[in-house]
């Protein structure tokens, strides 16, 4: 079995972001998604520091450093973008007005609890960022991570070890082997890459999987 | 592509039933979506439950919907008419043909928002000890006395603005913003009836007041019913 | 004595407003305080409906009913004022940023609670708009109101029996007859209308007034 | 007169003490009042307790306070630096020499808002069940669970603006917006430093972002000090 590379998992979550949606990406792998968007559809992304419809990093010496986005990397602003305060920009991440957030994880529980801004070790500085408002209130929330940690250990599990960022807010997993949807009865495996046997992606996750009726084959 | 312009009233007011609770934005004259009221007038719908700062006027406001008995409730802060010659309210209320929640203006406002960003409640001063609180929890913090107020939402929010895009952002006229800005965000469908509709990019970013992701439809005043 | 007329009370209302201040001026009585503000002094009014820095009625004709006061009545707005919606407006007047809400009254007691929005009578239709926000957050809240009632009743009472808009707020008092300070310890008269006794005013007051050490002649 | 603006930095800091709460504008580079930190530095203040989105990064900002041994306590939602090379933060918090209150973005400029809107306290569900709420006061309300989060004010809030004018109405440039209108509401003194000054009457009454009505002064970007 071949996992998919971080790129193919970003293009991958593109794939299921609709025509019109709004959107707001986690710092990290979720990032690369805009680059990924399937050709016309328009999707309108959000920034948690005060922008909506971000376009692409601007070209080299035309970067201005009052326009980054959260992960304090330049941005141009699309035509029909627009700028207000945080006050409003996490009224609107709490207040359901996203149509899906996509996130990075630590891990994912089968409940679809969330820990994605502390491994919990007290040996450095915490920071929490707007993951935990970002977790809470879009309409679908999303996480883009690798199946396992660098040790192997899962990142699927019963019940997530590391600090919890929100509880059951998770509606949909994409990892480099699968991509899995946190039913209200468990996790179901909706597409699993090629070669890969669903004993041996339950081997490599630490709660349940069920396959789902229609369990396709994850390309991209 | 996102396009959030209808080309009628008809479809501006498409899908809201009877029962609905509906934000009406304005205060006083400025700011009510004269058009979005006559439309939902047409289509007949009963039983409303309105949140909105007035009363109704000799304006074809709220009061026109008093009129045809379509509202069950009214949410308000300023029933009462100034101006003596309507007295539709008053007339429904005093014989016992509506529902009354009075509410402070800055509480409503504020109930809405709560409402609009996610949040179960706020703590406010205003009220405490006045017949406004009656019932209601209270709680001490900071040795200052406050009462809890719950959030408000809306199945449908109708306001009214001065310029809208095809995404949906708007910009106001005067004081004709008050409450259209804050309703925007506490509605499962925001209807906005705009005196122009411009292109993309004419807005100025930084002068947009309510970003497209609140606004589910735009209207233009004076488009066919 | 003669009683101040509903202009001379808003001009001595209007002489207590120092320059700079941001103001707050309610429905009824205060709103002729403008004209009569001291000339050389520039105040700022705030409206609740969301305008800073509002100018006088314009020329006949020249109306904008998008352009209207708290009391629905058209207004202007001077060079340097602005609009906003009523969630901010309402956020200036509760959270301290007004100097100064000038209110009208039906009653206040000597502990400073104002009662100003109904009589409580049980045949009408009850409403508040703005009046308890007001009452609230100003720095000071003044108000200005006829000494006593139409039926000859005090409005200034050791308690209000009508319907309280706010406990304890009211800090000083502008009557046609008298200035009256809300202390902690009780009324304190600081000017009283010529030939008016101090046992005269007591009359027609329900608390229990004192003079002010300099009790001064109310004059306009 | 009204006119909020001061000549020099010194004017624009001047009279804020040792062991004041400031409110300290800014998310990550954009909209960090550079001038103002720098003021509040040649000021020598100590034992400050700041609030601000971030701790600090290679820029001659909140880490020159830290360099300087200034800060007594961080209220903060993202204290790492990014860029590895700026530690102080990290440094004075492995060694104890500072004091940390973390909370999710979202609930800091809500408690922010909280405190400048004059309200006591709000139900969010921010933080629910996790570290952040632990010891916090819990309410279910609808259904939902709910923590209670408190208001912040400060002795003084610093900002920055691209334009004010001698009231003090500010706007703002682009994602340098972000804390600054907030802010602006919920300190005694609040304190702006503007790339530029501009006469009454050429800000839109529209676009003005802050009313004047929030800012105590306003100082030019670059004045002297």
């Amino acid at each position: 079995m071949t996992p998919l590379s971080r790129e193919d998992m970003a293009r991958r979550a593109a794939r299921d972001i609709p025509d019109g949606a709004f959107v707001n990406l986690g710092i990290g792998m979720p990032d690369q998604i805009p680059d990924h968007i399937p050709p016309g559809r328009e999707i309108c992304l959000h920034s948690e520091n005060g922008i909506l419809h971000m376009g692409p990093r601007p070209p080299e010496g035309e970067e201005d450093w009052e326009m980054i986005n959260a992960g304090k990397k330049p941005v141009t602003l699309l035509p029909g973008g627009s700028f207000f305060d945080s006050g409003l920009s996490f009224a609107i991440m709490r207040g359901g007005h996203l149509d899906i957030s996509v996130l990075g994880g630590f891990q994912v529980s089968a409940r679809g609890d969330l820990a994605n801004w502390s491994t919990g070790a007290n040996d450095g500085v915490p920071a929490v960022g707007g993951a935990m408002d970002l977790a809470c209130g879009a309409r679908q929330i999303w996480v883009l991570m690798e199946h396992v940690a660098k040790d192997g250990a899962p990142r699927i599990v019963e019940r997530c070890t590391y600090p919890l960022t929100a509880k059951g807010v998770v509606r949909r997993i994409f990892t480099n082997l699968a991509v899995i949807d946190v039913e209200a009865d468990g996790l179901v495996v909706c597409e699993i890459v090629p070669d890969l046997s669903m004993d041996r992606l339950q081997d490599l996750t630490g709660a349940p999987l069920r396959p789902a009726p229609d369990l396709r084959v994850l390309t991209v | 592509m996102i396009d959030r312009r209808v080309a009628t009233y008809a479809n501006a007011v498409a899908g809201i039933r009877s029962g609905a609770t509906v934000l009406l934005g304005g205060f006083g004259g400025a700011g009510v979506p004269l058009g979005l009221v006559a439309a939902i007038d047409r289509a007949d719908l009963r039983d409303l439950t309105v949140i909105t700062n007035n009363g109704g006027s000799h304006e074809p406001d709220l009061s026109v919907w008093l009129h045809a008995r379509r509202v069950r409730k009214l949410v308000c802060s300023y029933p009462k008419a100034r101006i003596k010659t309507n007295t539709i309210f008053a007339e429904l209320y005093l014989a016992g043909q509506i529902e009354l929640e009075l509410v402070p203006q800055g509480t409503l406002v504020e109930r809405i928002r709560c409402g609009g960003a996610g949040l179960g409640g706020f703590y406010t001063p205003v009220g405490v000890g006045t017949d406004l609180a009656h019932g209601k929890e209270t709680k001490v913090i900071g040795g200052r006395e406050y009462v809890l107020e719950l959030p408000l939402r809306a199945d449908v929010a109708l306001i009214k603005a001065r310029a809208a895009d095809r995404l949906g952002n708007l910009v106001y006229n005067k004081a004709a913003r008050n409450f259209a800005p804050v309703m925007a965000t506490a509605a499962d469908l925001v209807v906005a009836e705009a005196d122009e509709l411009v292109e993309l990019g004419d807005l100025d970013p930084e002068s947009v007041v309510t970003p497209g992701i609140l606004v589910d439809r735009v209207v233009r005043r004076g488009a066919p019913q």
